[in-house]
């Protein structure tokens, strides 16, 4: 007979596993009252879920950093608080976005809001493990709610962009088992830092390279698929541009985040191992998605389509900075996030002020350029605050995103890759013209005639977001500061 | 006698088959078929490391697999009744509206 | 002493910024009379400065400082000695009677008192340049005057472009154009030696650098030398930069005679005689100085020979004069040059106020052939003219007599024979063309009654106002000596040799008959009435000479259309077709590519899945040759 | 035995699974997928993973394939499916280079020997027991999220293919929902 | 007043937030108020400037990133304050002169913003403060170009957007680098321009960091062949934006070359005077011939700023006093004359809407002040001693002539070319006879214009005169730049070719 399992309580450090109790808690509790009482107003369901985001935000500082927790599965380390902190901010600024003028599908239902929830405690749970079975098991629960997200929005583009989402994600989950597999046959072991401290080990047996490898190539596979990485990005323009407009915002932020930092452990693990043929790889990944996409952000007709193209371009950028494998680097791809979360969903939430139900414009876009022309006359603060965040992700100071651009140009100038540094410059320079192309249509040209008011969608929630977006943006400069030191501290105290 | 790499080698052959299966079909439950094929290779290659080297973080990991497939099944299918219901067509070279 | 000095040279400026301030406005003859008083002061300041100087040697004073950077120190000094306090005195006399002919002149002028002001401003700039006492200084009144050069030449700038066949010099703002631009080319030249100087002495005061210059290096005073001579060759006009003097004709009459026949172009003479001590250490170059200015004196006059235009003629003899100035100069002569240099002011404006007067009565017709017999009409600027031109032409005891006959003297006692023939030679033409024209448009027949033409006296008081001039054209010649010994204290004293002492009654003589016999030559020709030669018109030589040897057709032809051309081009084609394509092109690679990486997305998830494959295949490939490589 | 029942089982799976990719008729293609995976739970058994071949009948035969053949009357798929597959090279290609990179990558001679077990069957238990063991302690967590998955899948399923759907909200004007509902927050 | 650099920066940030709220009738009082109370405390800052002092002054510093050693750091030395001064000057003249009819409240706020980008980069002392500011200019340009401008405004606007956009994102990768070098060898992050002078690079280093620096200063200057947007911008501008384009932006480059690439990096500056004294006198020849060749007044004083800054570059690397304050004496003259010269065209485009010079002719007869301030300032640019144009021009050339006489003779021909195509304009848009009716009745510059104008032709004949209170300030600071090069530098050839000038060498 076996004999009983004796286990501490102390030892499981259940605290680690507090935030996503909350979370999941939270989601629940939506349910039950979505079971209990019908017709609830969605705001209700919005606040809601903001309290338990604030909740889970105050329960995720307030973990200490660098431990384990349950069987060592939870990792609380740096990386990982500070992404679910990012989570967790780009969360609460989304979720107010429901509270539109007009009545969009996906908040009429209750489950929106407990699906979101628990999305994001799918994202929590990946980010704060080491283990790839959690990771993936973490990554779907997600991904799954988030493809029905984005289909809830129900118009034909969301569709449409479920479907290629979804079938493209089961693909790279195949792919992402099957680089789990190879670790695992090499290693023995599913956790990232047991498997480091064997192949440590078996690094000089002969033919151990070619598995881990490979391993690093399908993993990397699904990575580059998540955070859409050319040429596995075929999806994101399609989904956002499907998506309703904060849900894509939102897709071009979290998830990415939560991947990348999937990424940090998977690549920083194996960077450390020496494995040079693996930085190569992403760094051409890099280059090749950052200049790829942001030519073909060029000719994009549709703002939200750019914008797509352009969070690749970014996602690009950052993936530049994950291959020096330096703390500078890490830093930056966090700080790097948490000034582009602002940025990137303020403008996303422009565009979802300006979002009309039927197409006005053209026959397929919602928010093709010519929406937008002439904007300074018609609505001059949109027009300066849509300028302010195209700026920023241009990288002009002193708007947010350059002080990103250059602590990660920073870093790879510090690494000694100066020719990836003005590559990523000279990009940064290509992808001004989009940018640009869309405030030259709300400033320079004179408005489509017969146009009504742009901002439609508008209502004081989502203004108040925008504004939070636009002052975050703008004043970045007065709290790099205090957010540079914490990443800085964060990164550096989970030992990258 | 069979090793491990017998099973690799199968479980190999069984992604690329899943992989040639959702590269081709155009009929999207044709197409999720295949990607069960996918994860179903992934599964006999957990199990076979599993069993050969005593570990059975492989088989936790093969049943997860599972039960994530079991997990897209449903939201797949949920997406695909949708879609039939709008559309009456399940012929992804029918959904190509987003382009460019 | 710092007052007069000082109102010497500022009264011309306030003068001129009078009558600035009614520019705009209709004619007021205050300007004029202002203006004229002003320049009475500065020259009676000059005049006492030169007393003062005769008598106490030179002033030295400093206004304050201009440039100081590094080690470039430069002030607004003021060097009164010998050769400035003539030069001074000259160019206010001049400029006083010209002001005061002026007022009679430009009566019906509309733009009367922008004439003053430009003129005014042009005497305080030609003080600056002779008062300065350094280098940067006389840059400033070098190109100042340069500027009012322009601006006068281009006085009736309402004036449209013409075809070279009737005008020669296309429009007086073309004239005034040209003349800028053909002295900026050679104010390249003067600073590029300013440059010199400066980075090889150190300074440009001209004390400290004249102190130093017996010390360097003989082949870098050779390169100062001639980038000076540069610049003084483009304000002299002596060839090739000399078109623009003939053209600046098209500026008024007193213009013409202030500045392009009494002061300005003597610049270039007066740079020469300034820096006599660099000059000195470089024969070879002062060599080439005066062989220059002998063949312009020759060439010049030979284009005078056939020239039908009153201005121009008198124009080309400036030219010629100028030409004996250098060659004085170039040949160590300063004193003589500068002695020939003032004679030839006085004789000159007095010979242009002449032909003003000619313009005057003609309503501004410029051909002598359509004039004759002139002197019944206009008596006393016949007298004017005829005393001038005698002047000119070096009969005694004229001014001209004295100044030119030293200086062929100076020519045969160098033993440069060749120079000396050839300054005998344009003597003689020098004779025949001035009384070619004093005889064409005084004497013979009155062919202007047929044109319709009823010339008449100017007035009295500008008859009267050129009477300093008629007086010093005939008297300063009498004061060589007394000039010689003044200016000398400050330019090297100049010894003839024994040799030459004897010859001086000798070549007095030959200089006399070959004047006289252009003259007579002249009196045959024309004294009766016009006579033209059908065959000597139609001659080669004739057509060579009277389109100025085909110089300003060459330069259109090899310089101005050219660069014209070429500009184009390189707008046109190298700026837009190749600079500015690239960037376009760059631009329009990355948008095209990106069209075309547009078609990968179609829009199919099958070919998404595709290249999701694709895309770990090639990451693997990557991979493994990137394994393989390290 | 083990070598013939491998080799019988493998050379069985990929043929059913070519079908399953290959073939036109929707019905051979789920079929014969339904029967590679209880082929495959086959394997598990003779792996010795007895409670993951129980799993994979159950959970692949039993509720997947019931789905989909639930899926497959819902949409009317009996026939045979008219498509225009992909160009036979372009997979022939793409197919075969994946495997080969799998192969290459699986197939190296180092994978089999040498890692250390870190959480090895417990001595005297049989599979399931192990199984459970770790599963319940070790990975509750991921249990739990497993748990947390279904129930998105299920709430999911449930919207996605529930009645509401049908009507978007999204692209019907406001002023028409006026009357139906009750007014939205604004 | 310690912080009046602060003040000059932020001034103008609140004048034009607050302008949101002025009323669209008073708008433009508010903005000539504005920019007058800015010029007279730039004007204060002279007066309070120790003029014997060749160093920083005024200097603040307060802490931003420290983490990452970024910091709010100005200052000015002889160097920078006269440019301030003229930024402010050109930005009041720029609006006093204000023609614009269509949303003149935007128009006024947008320059306001410009101001502070202006003023900004001038004073400040830290590397990424520099750029943030440099690269904030950009913006209010833009869109000073794209909303008031001619008819290829947007293409205009864009180009000159994106073109110095890709060149300063180059110079920050030099700058991160030089951050890094600096880290590497202190031990700490710093930005700060001074921290960065005092550390001594390899060459191999220098070399590859003066070329990034290069890049993005020299596609402001604009130098060949980086220049080709300039044109577009000028042509399409509306005058104000030509006027302070000219005047202020394009001094961004050239003040760059003098506060970062020479001091930091004196070995290469040495080592590649050769190339970049070639590309300067392309930029003189070339695009001399290009302006000669125009047909458009706008597009010929366009062109022109691009031979002129040839000159400033040039005299930048002379490395010698002479040569530097020269250079910095032409970017001040250049900004006012060109900047007027830009105003000037910008006065007959509003009263005729072309600026074709064969559309005119005859200027002189009818509006004679007109044609008067513009022959001064035509006279200014061709460079006549006794106005401002002469003397940096003629320091400039006479600093080079110290590296390379022959050099200097080829682009001392920009005297010459310069007036070709310089008289050829006036020639042909003011001189000869009225010959297009609608010339004829042409009013000539009202008060507002005249306003704008005189005050421009003052300075142009006071600095002309007696430019020593500009001067001496911009000298010592110059001496003191040279010294320290001379002293930083370490080979040889950068040793004799960087000239100590002999008093400062006896004051030691």
């Amino acid at each position: 007979m076996l004999q009983a399992v004796d286990i501490s309580m102390a030892s499981l450090n259940l605290i680690t596993l507090s935030p996503m109790l909350v979370i999941v808690s939270g989601a629940l509790l939506i349910m039950i009252i979505d079971l209990l009482k019908k017709d609830m107003d969605k705001s209700l369901f919005v606040m809601l879920s903001i309290l338990v985001l604030f909740v889970d935000f105050g329960a995720t500082l307030s973990l200490s950093i660098n431990e384990r927790g349950f069987f060592d599965l939870m990792l609380i380390d740096g990386i990982s608080v500070l992404s679910q902190l990012l989570i967790l901010l780009a969360s609460m600024l989304f979720i107010p976005l429901a509270l539109t003028q007009k009545r969009f599908h996906e908040y009429s239902y209750p489950e929106f809001f407990s699906l979101f929830l628990f999305m994001v405690a799918g994202f929590q749970f990946m980010v704060a493990s080491d283990n790839l079975i959690l990771i993936f098991v973490g990554l779907e629960t997600a991904s799954l709610a988030l493809y029905t997200l984005i289909a809830m929005h129900n118009t034909p583009g969301s569709h449409e962009a479920a479907i290629k989402y979804f079938t493209m994600g089961a693909m790279a989950a195949g792919f992402f088992v099957m680089g789990s597999a190879a670790i695992y046959a090499v290693s023995g072991s599913v956790e990232l830092f047991d498997v480091a401290k064997v192949l440590q080990q078996r690094m000089n047996e002969a033919g151990i390279v070619l598995p881990i490898i490979g391993g690093a190539v399908l993993l990397l596979v699904a990575i580059g698929f998540k955070v859409s990485l050319m040429p596995f990005h075929m999806w994101t323009p399609d989904v956002y541009e499907g998506a309703s407009a904060p849900m894509a915002g939102y897709m071009s932020i979290v998830p990415k985040i939560a991947m990348m930092v999937v990424a940090v452990r998977v690549i920083g693990f194996y960077i450390d191992l020496g494995m040079e043929s693996v930085r190569y790889m992403v760094i051409a990944l890099a280059i090749v998605t950052m200049t790829l996409a942001n030519i073909m952000a060029l000719v994009q007709l549709d703002v939200k389509r750019m914008l797509a193209y352009s969070s690749i371009s970014h996602a690009g950028f950052v993936m530049a900075a994950l291959a020096l494998d330096t703390t500078k680097a890490y830093s930056g791809i966090f700080l790097y996030y948490g000034l582009f979360l602002f940025t990137n969903l303020g403008a996303f939430a422009m565009l979802w002020i300006s979002r009309h139900k039927k197409n006005r414009y053209h026959s397929r876009f919602h928010h093709p350029y010519e929406k937008f022309s002439g904007l300074i006359s018609t609505s001059p603060m949109g027009a300066v605050i849509m300028a302010i965040f195209m700026l920023s992700l241009t990288g002009v100071p002193p708007f947010s995103l350059f002080w990103g651009k250059m602590y990660i140009i920073s870093a790879t100038v510090d690494a000694g890759y100066i020719w990836l540094a003005i590559i990523m410059a000279l990009n940064s320079a290509i992808a001004a013209y989009y940018y640009l192309k869309l405030i030259v249509y709300m400033f320079l040209k004179p408005p489509v005639a017969g146009i009504e008011a742009v901002g439609v969608n508008s209502s004081r929630p989502l203004v108040v977001i925008v504004g939070i977006a636009a002052f975050v943006t703008t004043m970045s400069v007065f709290f790099m500061e205090p957010m540079l030191t914490y990443i800085n501290y964060m990164v550096s105290v989970s030992g990258y | 006698m069979i090793g491990l790499g017998h099973y690799l080698i199968l479980a190999s052959i069984l992604f690329s088959i899943g992989l040639v299966g959702v590269i081709r079909r155009k009929n999207l439950l044709m197409l999720f078929f295949a990607t069960e094929i996918m994860l179903n290779a992934a599964n006999v290659a957990f199990a076979a490391i599993s069993s050969y080297h005593h570990d059975l973080a492989g088989q936790m990991f093969a049943f997860f697999i599972v039960a994530v497939a079991a997990s897209e099944v449903a939201v797949g299918l949920g997406l695909l009744i949708l879609l039939y219901k709008k559309y009456g067509t399940l012929d992804l070279d029918e959904f190509t509206m987003m382009k460019g | 002493m710092e007052t007069l000095v000082y109102t010497a040279l500022f009264a011309p400026l306030v003068g001129s910024l009078f009558a600035a301030l009614f520019a705009m406005s209709p004619k007021r003859q205050m300007t004029g009379v202002v203006t004229s008083i002003l320049l009475f002061v500065s020259f009676f300041s000059s005049a006492k400065v030169l007393m003062h100087v005769v008598e106490h040697g030179e002033v030295h004073i400093k206004l304050m400082d201009w440039i100081v950077a590094g080690d470039m120190y430069i002030p607004f000094g003021f060097n009164v000695d010998a050769v400035s306090a003539v030069m001074m005195t000259v160019v206010t006399l001049v400029s006083m009677v010209v002001h005061i002919y002026s007022n009679g002149y430009m009566e019906h002028d509309r733009s009367f008192n922008r004439f003053f002001s430009y003129l005014s401003a042009f005497v305080f700039s030609m003080m600056v340049l002779v008062m300065s006492d350094n280098f940067l200084g006389l840059f400033i009144g070098w190109e100042g005057v340069g500027v009012c050069s322009w601006l006068l030449i281009g006085f009736w700038y309402h004036k449209e472009d013409v075809g070279r066949d009737v005008n020669p010099s296309i429009s007086p703002s073309w004239a005034a154009n040209e003349a800028f631009i053909m002295n900026r080319i050679a104010d390249l030249g003067m600073l590029v030696g300013i440059f010199l100087i400066y980075w090889n002495v150190g300074s440009l005061q001209y004390d400290k650098v004249f102190e130093v210059v017996p010390g360097l290096d003989h082949g870098l005073l050779v390169m100062i030398g001639i980038f000076l001579f540069i610049g003084a060759m483009g304000k002299s006009a002596q060839f090739p930069m000399h078109t623009w003097l003939a053209d600046a004709m098209e500026g008024p009459t007193p213009v013409s005679a202030l500045i392009h026949a009494a002061t300005m172009v003597t610049a270039g003479v007066y740079l020469v005689i300034r820096a006599n001590p660099l000059y000195e250490l470089i024969p070879e170059v002062s060599y080439f100085i005066a062989s220059l200015g002998t063949f312009v004196a020759i060439f010049a006059a030979s284009m005078a020979l056939v020239n039908r235009d009153l201005k121009r003629i008198i124009a080309y003899s400036t030219l010629s004069q100028l030409g004996y100035m250098f060659a004085a100069a170039g040949l160590g002569a300063y004193w003589v040059a500068l002695f020939h240099l003032a004679a030839h002011a006085f004789f000159k404006a007095l010979l242009f106020l002449g032909a003003g007067n000619v313009m005057h009565a003609m309503h501004d017709e410029l051909d002598i052939f359509k004039m004759g017999g002139l002197k019944k009409v206009m008596k006393w600027t016949y007298i004017y003219m005829g005393v001038a031109s005698l002047a000119l032409c070096g009969i005694w005891p004229l001014a001209g007599f004295y100044s030119k006959d030293t200086i062929l003297e100076v020519a045969f006692n160098e033993h440069t024979y060749i120079i000396w023939f050839i300054l005998w030679l344009t003597a003689g033409m020098t004779a025949f063309y001035s009384f070619r024209l004093v005889f064409i448009a005084f004497w013979g027949d009155e062919r202007y009654k047929k044109l319709g033409f009823h010339p008449h006296e100017v007035q009295n008081y500008v008859l009267w106002g050129m009477l300093p001039l008629g007086i010093l054209a005939v008297v300063f010649g009498w004061h060589k000596e007394s000039f010689m010994e003044f200016v000398t204290e400050m330019l090297p004293a100049y010894e003839m040799s024994e040799h030459t002492h004897h010859m001086v009654a000798t070549l007095t003589v030959a200089t006399t008959l070959i004047a006289l016999g252009g003259i007579l030559l002249a009196f045959r020709l024309y004294s009766v009435r016009l006579r033209r030669d059908e065959k000597v018109e139609k001659s080669k030589i004739y057509k060579v000479l009277s389109n100025q040897y085909y110089i300003p057709i060459f330069y259109k032809n090899t310089f101005s259309e050219p660069y014209a051309k070429l500009s184009e081009i390189a707008w046109k084609e190298v700026d837009m077709q190749v600079v500015d394509a690239t960037v376009d092109g760059i631009a329009n690679i990355i948008e095209e590519s990106g069209d075309a990486a547009r078609q990968a997305q179609s829009g199919n998830l099958s070919d998404y899945l595709r290249w999701i494959a694709i895309g770990a295949i090639a990451l693997a490939v990557l991979a493994l040759f990137a394994a393989l490589k390290s | 035995m083990e070598t013939f029942a491998f080799y019988f089982l493998s050379i069985s799976i990929v043929a059913l699974f070519a079908v399953t990719v290959w073939s036109r008729n929707i019905l051979y293609s789920m079929t014969s997928l339904a029967a590679g995976m209880v082929l495959i739970s086959g394997l598990f058994f003779i792996l010795g993973a007895d409670f993951l071949g129980v799993v994979q009948l159950i959970v692949y035969v039993g509720a997947v394939m019931a789905l989909y053949a639930f899926g497959m009357m819902f949409f009317d798929a009996t026939g045979v499916v008219k498509e225009k597959n992909a160009p036979a090279m372009t997979v022939f290609i793409l197919g075969g280079l994946t495997a080969l990179m799998l192969v290459v990558i699986f197939a190296a001679p180092s994978i089999a020997n040498g890692a250390p077990a870190f959480y090895p069957p417990m001595a005297g238990a049989n599979n399931p027991q192990a199984v459970g063991l770790v599963l319940f302690t070790k990975y509750l967590v991921p249990f739990e999220v497993a748990a947390i998955m279904l129930l998105v899948a299920m709430v999911a399923g449930i919207i996605l293919a529930g009645k509401k759907m049908d009507r978007s909200l999204s692209k019907i004007k406001d002023a028409e929902l006026e009357g139906g509902e009750a007014k939205d927050s604004k | 007043m310690e912080n009046i650099l602060s003040v000059l920066v932020f001034f103008p940030l609140v004048a034009a937030i607050l302008g949101f709220l002025v009323g669209k009738k008073s708008i433009r009082v508010y903005g000539i108020s504005v920019a007058t109370i800015e010029f007279l405390l730039t004007l204060w800052l002279w007066f309070a400037f120790d003029n014997s002092n060749g160093g920083f002054q005024f200097i603040e510093y307060i802490p931003l990133v420290s983490e990452f050693g970024i910091n709010y750091y100005l200052g000015v030395d002889g160097i920078s304050l006269f440019i301030v001064i003229m930024a402010a000057l050109m930005t009041l003249v720029g609006i006093i002169a204000l023609n614009v009819k269509k949303d003149l409240k935007n128009m006024i706020i947008t320059l306001l913003f410009l101001e502070v980008a202006m003023i900004g980069v001038f004073v400040s002392l830290d590397a990424i403060v520099f750029y943030l500011f440099w690269e904030f200019s950009l913006v209010p340009m833009l869109y000073i170009i794209g909303a008031w401008g001619g008819e290829l405004r947007l293409y205009a606007a864009i180009k000159f957007f994106l073109y110095t956009f890709a060149g300063s994102l180059v110079m920050l990768v030099g700058m991160l680098y030089m951050a890094y070098v600096y880290h590497s060898v202190s031990g700490v992050w710093s930005f700060a321009i001074t921290d960065w002078y005092a550390l001594v690079l390899p060459l191999s280093i220098q070399k590859w960091l003066f070329w990034a620096f290069f890049l993005g200063f020299a596609i402001k200057v604009p130098m060949f062949p980086f220049h080709t947007w300039l044109p577009y911008a000028h042509g399409q501008a509306p005058t104000v934006g030509s006027v302070i384009l000219a005047a202020v932006l394009l001094k961004m480059g050239s003040y760059g070359f003098v506060r970062f690439s020479l001091p930091m990096f004196p070995d290469a500056s040495v080592a590649y005077i050769t190339p970049v004294a070639i590309i300067a006198i392309i930029m003189i020849i070339y695009t001399a011939m290009v302006a000669y060749a125009q047909k458009d007044m706008k597009q010929v004083i366009a062109y022109s700023s691009i031979s002129h800054m040839g000159v400033i570059v040039l005299g930048t690397f002379a490395m010698n006093a002479e040569g530097i304050s020269g250079s910095i004496f032409q970017m001040l003259s250049h900004g006012i004359v060109s900047g007027a010269l830009f105003l000037l065209v910008g006065v007959i485009y509003d009263r005729r809407h072309t600026k074709l010079m064969s559309e005119f002719g005859g200027l002189a007869l009818v509006m004679p002040k007109y044609a008067l301030i513009f022959g001064i300032m035509m006279m200014a640019s061709v460079g006549l001693p006794l106005t401002i144009g002469f003397i940096g021009e003629y320091l400039s050339l006479a600093g080079f002539f110290k590296i390379s006489p022959m050099l200097t003779l080829l682009a001392g021909t920009s005297i010459i070319l310069g007036a070709i195509y310089m008289l050829s304009l006036y020639k042909r848009s003011f001189f000869g006879p009225v010959t297009n009716e609608a010339n004829a009745k042409l009013p000539d510059l009202d008060s507002k214009e005249l306003t704008a104008l005189v005050p421009l032709v003052a300075l142009v004949v006071w600095l002309g005169v007696y430019p020593k209170p500009v001067l001496g300030p911009i000298d010592n600071s110059v001496k003191a730049l040279v010294t320290f090069m001379h002293e930083k530098a370490q080979t040889s050839e950068a040793k004799s070719v960087i000239v100590v000038s002999k008093r400062t060498k006896e004051a030691k």
